[in-house]
């Protein structure tokens, strides 16, 4: 028989809540919704969870110590499998550090052509995101419409550079190819036809009343947080904070592009997924004006058929040796403020090249909003970070 | 041409012509009404896979299957013989007996539901036993898939398939209120438990039938949204499918099951859908009846009518399925207990009210009903395992 | 004919299935062999011709009882680990209770048949009246159990909630 | 051969027998409350085999209702018993029947 | 402010701590002595003029010849739309610095990636564990005298497995 304090003590006399033991559960690093390889160790109680902790470095290749291994013009090809969503902006981020070092000024008609090519590439990266999102939350048949209206932006780069996912554009100095003909007009055509598709998708999903139910007041950001955080792009715009780098700090020809900030101070899933689908329409404007603009440029001189054409490359020498100096660029890529500290030491190769990735920063606020909510919500919250996992691990 | 004379017919070509009378007659011809039963179950199974996958394709603004057969037909056929085919794996720590056993206890129910549901006019002996408690029979059986789902969970001894175990089965039993409270509605329109007398009490306009009826308006239709609100959850039909939700559990319950077993589950989830379906035309949608009365619906018409309902029903389930997204487990649960179960009771209350006002349906049921409605006829003539209760005038 | 062949196999099923329950050393087990024999019982009520009993034993007992029953055992057990290892002790004295009940009831059970077998109760209920054209079994319940018996069917219902209310609070946890 | 009401009665005995050696053998109370099923089963069968063979009119049901009185009672009863039994497991983590014997802890 | 007047500022209330202050591609650049960095970095971010709220990227570079770690801070303010580089240089031996986690939420993965990749270790940080090489790896890879020997490697990593040590 069991003696009586042991069996008393063990239990504490008095008012004693029902213990239910806190159970330890991996999600990932092979789970179907985190996006790629990420591992949250989670502590739960029940369907709640008490505690969550990514583990990262599954997907990490090291990409600064290659940095410094390679020539500049050489590492611009490393850029593209940083976040393979949105390569173009790797690639432009990595220019644009190593011209600043250089001091280089860009032909006009290559920062335009910049510009239309990254905010494709921002519609195609939310794209993206909207279809996986309706995955995690049990959506199916957005995911279907999303990636069929990005496939034809992916025709449209391939015909401007070969490629659909590691493009490398961008070259040191302006772009590798000039716009073919005919390709502007292909691009204003599919700027027509992308309006009513992204109401159709708003109706689809962003306003569907079940999903409202599982986004609304799930991972509440506030201000605060979200500036000590250092969180970036839609995360911190969803609550409420106009910070877009293509206003704050204007680079290249943004200056003289006018559109609006969007942001939403619901501070929670469904805003940031509401910012990001009012974004891509913002990037649709911004394209009509790029293409106007490259209209009234200079028709591509294709005096040489394989070289990039004078009016899109300044003139920069195989192997720029940019004087000893360091410097800190960013660009708004969709996922937020996408930076690069470069170090140079007077030789060929970078000294030190840091990445900033915006969804390495955006992550790390789960550890801080994923306690109190349920299982299921934490799939939505990682989905609605929008992390790529190649730029988080780098 | 009766569902039993059809049997008989069959027994006549496999070579032994039984004098009605005998019980291992009698159990032998039931042996082959539940073969015809399995068949159009497997068939109907089949079918409705392939137009799922092809509907939410098409909804998905994709083709859907296309390369096995003619535009994808024996896509079914060709995932049945895969998955026959897969290896049959038990997880090591899994309790042997329970595992095996749980795909039977799931599929049953789903199978045993086809007994009480009337293909076409009874008159025409397109029902295999029309027994006189019917709806409870459905109730009964269908509460009976809960222990085969909790099973599963268990036996399968992993953390996530327990988890989805006790989640499915919490739903379907929380969904399983309010359904009883509607199935109640039509009881009391038409008087009686028995599916036919409900058909029938229902009326020969589409106007007149059940869901769209105009003089217990506000009541038999929500009672009909809310049957397939529930029926939905019953069948873990999107947006309930939680046990099978990837994103959190990853495969619920099914999770460790493999090959055959695993056909078996899915083979029971789209035979109760076609069940649910069946069940309510029966009680909302008028049954077999056409919706107009000059409309032919005797004899094999009411088969033709009776599937075309259904197959509208079905595909108002594989619309949904495409277009709506998944309910967490507690709005899940909130919808089950503090939406759906207050509606149930109103219905309930207000056509029990508007029906006590009204002359009592029992005397409407007996003028119309002039002939007692005959089971079929072998168990008429002869002694049947069930003597006793028809000697005491039981039916 | 049919009916003795019905009758001694669910028999077998309610002995085997009960001895199961018994003895069994998995707990689950003995639940699912616990799910036989009231299945098997349904289906004696069948044989009697008490058709809306069965199917209500088959709703309620197996539908609900035996469902809370196997939620009970997952929650008490913990899911990988050692097995549920069921010893059952002095099984003598329950033996010997066992025979001497079973003794009993047999030994009352067979003179009492013999003798009642002659007399048949001959009460008249008034509700007879009500019940003519009744044909079928449901109808009859139905009636007898709104007019005969309303006020054990009144008292159910009150009962029920008592028991739907005491659960509830004994196994909420403190939120 | 014709089955008589003798056959139910041995049955139900049977039935109600193996219920108490349970009841008496077994230490856990989930079995415990299972066993007591059982015998509430026996009593069933009892009373509408009795109903069945003792009243020629088959229209007067009482055996029938009654049992099905003993269902909900039953089904009470089960709610209630495994409703303790939870608890109990909750607080002490396991449920021996004889390990439970404090009054108050 | 521009950044003539934050030079003017910061020269007035930090002059002997401040080892230099020039103008950088990056706006003002100020580099100071690990000692006083915590007090002078709560003043950038407490400071109702300057209020430096946002740390927008944290970097570590390894300068070997003059056996020092260097490491920069980019801040900006999100109110006044002004920037600032912050650099301190910690020895190569023992790299140490406060954590400004509790001033800035988001030092907190950037410090414990500095301390896995470069070795900087952060007094004061809540969790300073290695974020992305798995828990038993020795060696900060970033470092310019890192040698990846690829066999060695291998076989202890395994070894290491087989023993338990890392999950």
């Amino acid at each position: 028989m069991m003696d009586r304090e042991k069996l008393v003590g063990s239990v504490g006399v008095g008012e004693q809540t029902i213990r239910t033991e806190t159970m330890e559960v991996s999600m990932g690093p092979q789970h179907p919704s985190t996006h790629g390889v990420l591992r949250v160790v989670l502590k739960v109680d029940g369907e709640w969870i008490v505690e969550a902790d990514p583990d990262l470095g599954y997907l990490h290749r090291s990409f600064e110590k290659l940095g410094e291994l390679r020539t500049y013009p050489q590492g611009i090809f490393l850029t593209d499998r940083w976040d393979y969503v949105s390569a173009m902006n790797n690639n432009w981020v990595y220019c644009l550090a190593v011209e600043k070092l250089l001091g280089l000024q860009v032909p006009e008609k290559a920062e335009w052509i910049r510009v239309l090519i990254s905010e494709m590439q921002r519609i195609a990266s939310h794209l993206v995101f909207m279809g996986t999102y309706g995955l995690d939350v049990g959506a199916l048949t957005p995911f279907f419409y999303c990636f069929r209206e990005r496939e034809k932006i992916l025709d449209l780069f391939e015909e401007i550079c070969g490629a659909r996912l590691t493009y490398n554009f961008y070259r040191i100095g302006g772009v590798s190819r000039d716009v073919p003909r005919g390709w502007l007009d292909k691009v204003e055509a599919l700027c027509d036809y992308l309006i009513p598709r992204l109401d159709e998708l708003d109706d689809l999903l962003t306003n569907n009343k079940v999903f409202l139910a599982r986004t609304v007041g799930i991972g509440v950001i506030p201000p605060e947080m979200a500036i000590s955080y250092g969180l970036s792009g839609p995360m911190i715009r969803g609550s409420g904070i106009p910070y877009d780098l293509r206003k704050v700090a204007p680079y290249s020809v943004y200056d003289q592009i006018e559109f609006d900030v969007v942001t939403h101070d619901g501070g929670d899933c469904w805003s940031r997924t509401w910012v990001r689908s009012q974004e891509m329409r913002q990037s649709i404007r911004i394209v009509r004006q790029c293409i106007e603009k490259l209209r009234q440029m200079p028709e591509p001189t294709f005096d040489d058929p394989y070289g990039p054409s004078t009016h899109v490359m300044a003139k920069v020498p195989p192997k720029p040796k940019p004087k000893p100096n360091d410097v800190y660029v960013a660009i708004e890529s969709p996922r937020g403020e996408l930076g690069v500290y470069m170090v140079s030491d007077g030789s060929e190769k970078p000294y030190r090249m840091k990445i900033r990735g915006p969804a390495f920063v955006n992550l790390s606020v789960l550890p801080a909003i994923a306690p109190g909510h349920k299982v299921a919500d934490l799939v939505a919250i990682v989905g609605n970070v929008d992390i790529v996992m190649g730029e988080v691990d780098r | 041409m009766t569902l039993t004379e059809i049997s008989r017919a069959i027994a006549r070509f496999l070579g032994f012509d039984p004098p009605t009378d005998q019980a291992a007659a009698q159990v032998i011809l039931a042996l082959i009404d539940a073969l015809l039963i399995f068949g159009f179950l497997m068939l109907g199974v089949l079918v409705l896979i392939y137009v799922f996958r092809k509907i939410v394709g098409f909804i998905q603004a994709r083709l859907g299957p296309r390369y096995t057969g003619p535009r994808g037909i024996l896509q079914t056929l060709a995932d049945a013989l895969k998955l026959l085919r897969k290896e049959d794996i038990i997880p090591r720590a899994a309790d042997r007996i329970a595992f095996n056993l749980a795909p039977l206890m799931v599929f049953l129910p789903a199978y045993l539901v086809y007994i009480v549901i009337p293909f076409g006019d009874p008159e025409t002996g397109l029902v295999v036993r029309d027994l006189n408690v019917g709806v409870l029979y459905l109730l009964s059986i269908s509460s009976v898939t809960v222990i085969g789902i909790v099973t599963a969970g268990w036996a399968s001894a992993n953390k996530w398939s327990l988890l989805g175990g006790m989640r499915s089965g919490a739903q379907l039993i929380s969904y399983e209120v309010p359904m009883t409270l509607v199935f109640a509605v039509p009881v009391l329109l038409a008087g009686s438990l028995r599916l036919s007398d409900i058909v029938r009490a229902q009326g020969e306009f589409f106007w007149q039938w059940n869901a769209f009826r105009l003089d217990f308006f506000p009541f038999t239709l929500l009672a009909f949204i809310t049957f397939l609100i529930c029926a939905l959850a019953e069948t873990n039909q999107t947006p309930f499918d939680l046990p099978e939700a990837e994103s959190e559990l990853v495969a619920g319950f099914h999770v460790e099951y493999s090959g055959f077993k695993f056909a078996i589950f899915f083979l029971a989830e789209f035979g109760n859908t076609i069940a649910i379906s069946a069940i309510a035309t029966h009680l909302f949608l008028g049954g077999w009846k056409a919706p107009f009365p000059f409309l032919p619906d005797s004899g094999f018409w009411s088969l033709g009518w009776f599937f075309f309902k259904v197959s509208l029903l079905v595909l108002l389930i594989i619309w949904i399925r495409g277009t709506l997204l998944r309910v967490r487990i507690d709005q899940v649960m909130e919808l089950g207990w503090k939406v759906l179960l207050p509606i149930g009771l109103i219905c309930v209350t207000g056509v029990g009210l508007l029906v006590s006002i009204r002359p009592s349906p029992t005397e409407q049921a007996k003028q119309k009903v002039a002939v007692v409605s005959e089971c079929p006829v072998s168990l008429q003539k002869d002694d049947g395992p069930f003597r006793w209760c028809r000697t005491h005038g039981r039916t | 004919m049919g009916e003795v062949i019905a009758f001694y196999i669910l028999a077998l099923i309610i002995v085997l299935g009960a001895l199961a329950v018994v003895t069994g050393r998995n707990l689950f087990h003995c639940g699912l062999s616990l799910a036989a024999v009231l299945l098997a019982v349904a289906g004696l009520f069948i044989l009697n011709g008490a058709e809306f009993l069965a199917w209500v034993q088959v709703l309620i007992y197996v539908g609900a009882v035996l469902v809370i029953i196997l939620y009970a055992i997952m929650l008490s057990e913990n899911i990988t680990g050692e097995r549920i290892l069921l010893i059952s002790q002095n099984r003598g004295v329950g033996f010997a209770a066992a025979t001497l009940v079973f003794a009993l009831i047999a030994f009352l059970g067979i003179s009492l048949s013999g003798l009642l077998a002659g007399h048949t109760s001959s009460v008249k209920d008034p509700v007879l009246a009500l019940l003519e054209g009744a044909d079928s079994n449901v109808i009859v319940f139905g009636t007898l159990l709104l007019t005969r018996y309303i006020l054990p069917f009144e008292f159910a219902s009150v009962f029920l909630v008592i028991a739907l209310i005491g659960a509830l609070v004994i196994a909420r946890t403190a939120e | 051969m014709e089955i008589g009401l003798s056959h139910y009665l041995i049955l139900s005995g049977l039935l109600f027998a193996i219920g108490i050696y349970g009841i008496l053998t077994r230490r856990n109370a989930i079995a415990l409350l299972m066993c007591v099923e059982l015998m509430l089963n026996a009593v069933n069968i009892n009373l509408v085999a009795i109903n069945r063979f003792l009243q020629p009119d088959w229209r007067i049901m009482t055996g029938q209702i009654f049992a099905a009185f003993v269902i909900v009672l039953a089904a009470a009863e089960a709610c209630v018993g495994f409703a303790l039994v939870i608890a109990i497991y909750r607080n002490l983590n396991r449920i021996n029947v004889d390990e439970i014997n404090l009054l108050k802890w | 402010m521009n950044d003539q007047e934050l030079e003017q500022k910061i020269k007035e209330n930090w002059g002997d701590g401040i080892v230099s202050l020039r103008p950088s591609l990056n706006g003002l650049e100020v580099r100071v002595t690990p000692n006083i960095f915590k007090e002078f970095a709560r003043w950038l971010a407490a400071d109702q003029e300057m209020e430096f709220n946002y740390l927008r990227c944290l970097s570590t570079v390894d300068w070997v010849q003059e056996q020092e770690i260097e490491v920069v801070y980019h801040l900006f303010s999100l109110r006044h739309r002004h920037h600032l580089v912050l650099k301190v240089r910690v020895p190569r031996k023992e790299p140490q610095l406060p954590t400004v986690s509790d001033i800035w939420a988001t030092a907190n993965w950037h410090e414990r990636e500095a301390y896995d990749l470069m070795g900087v270790f952060f007094v004061g940080h809540p969790d300073l564990r290695r974020l992305f090489l798995p828990p038993g790896f020795e060696g900060h890879p970033l470092r310019k005298d890192y040698i990846h020997d690829i066999e060695r490697f291998d076989d202890e990593f395994a070894e290491k497995i087989r023993r338990g040590e890392i999950q």
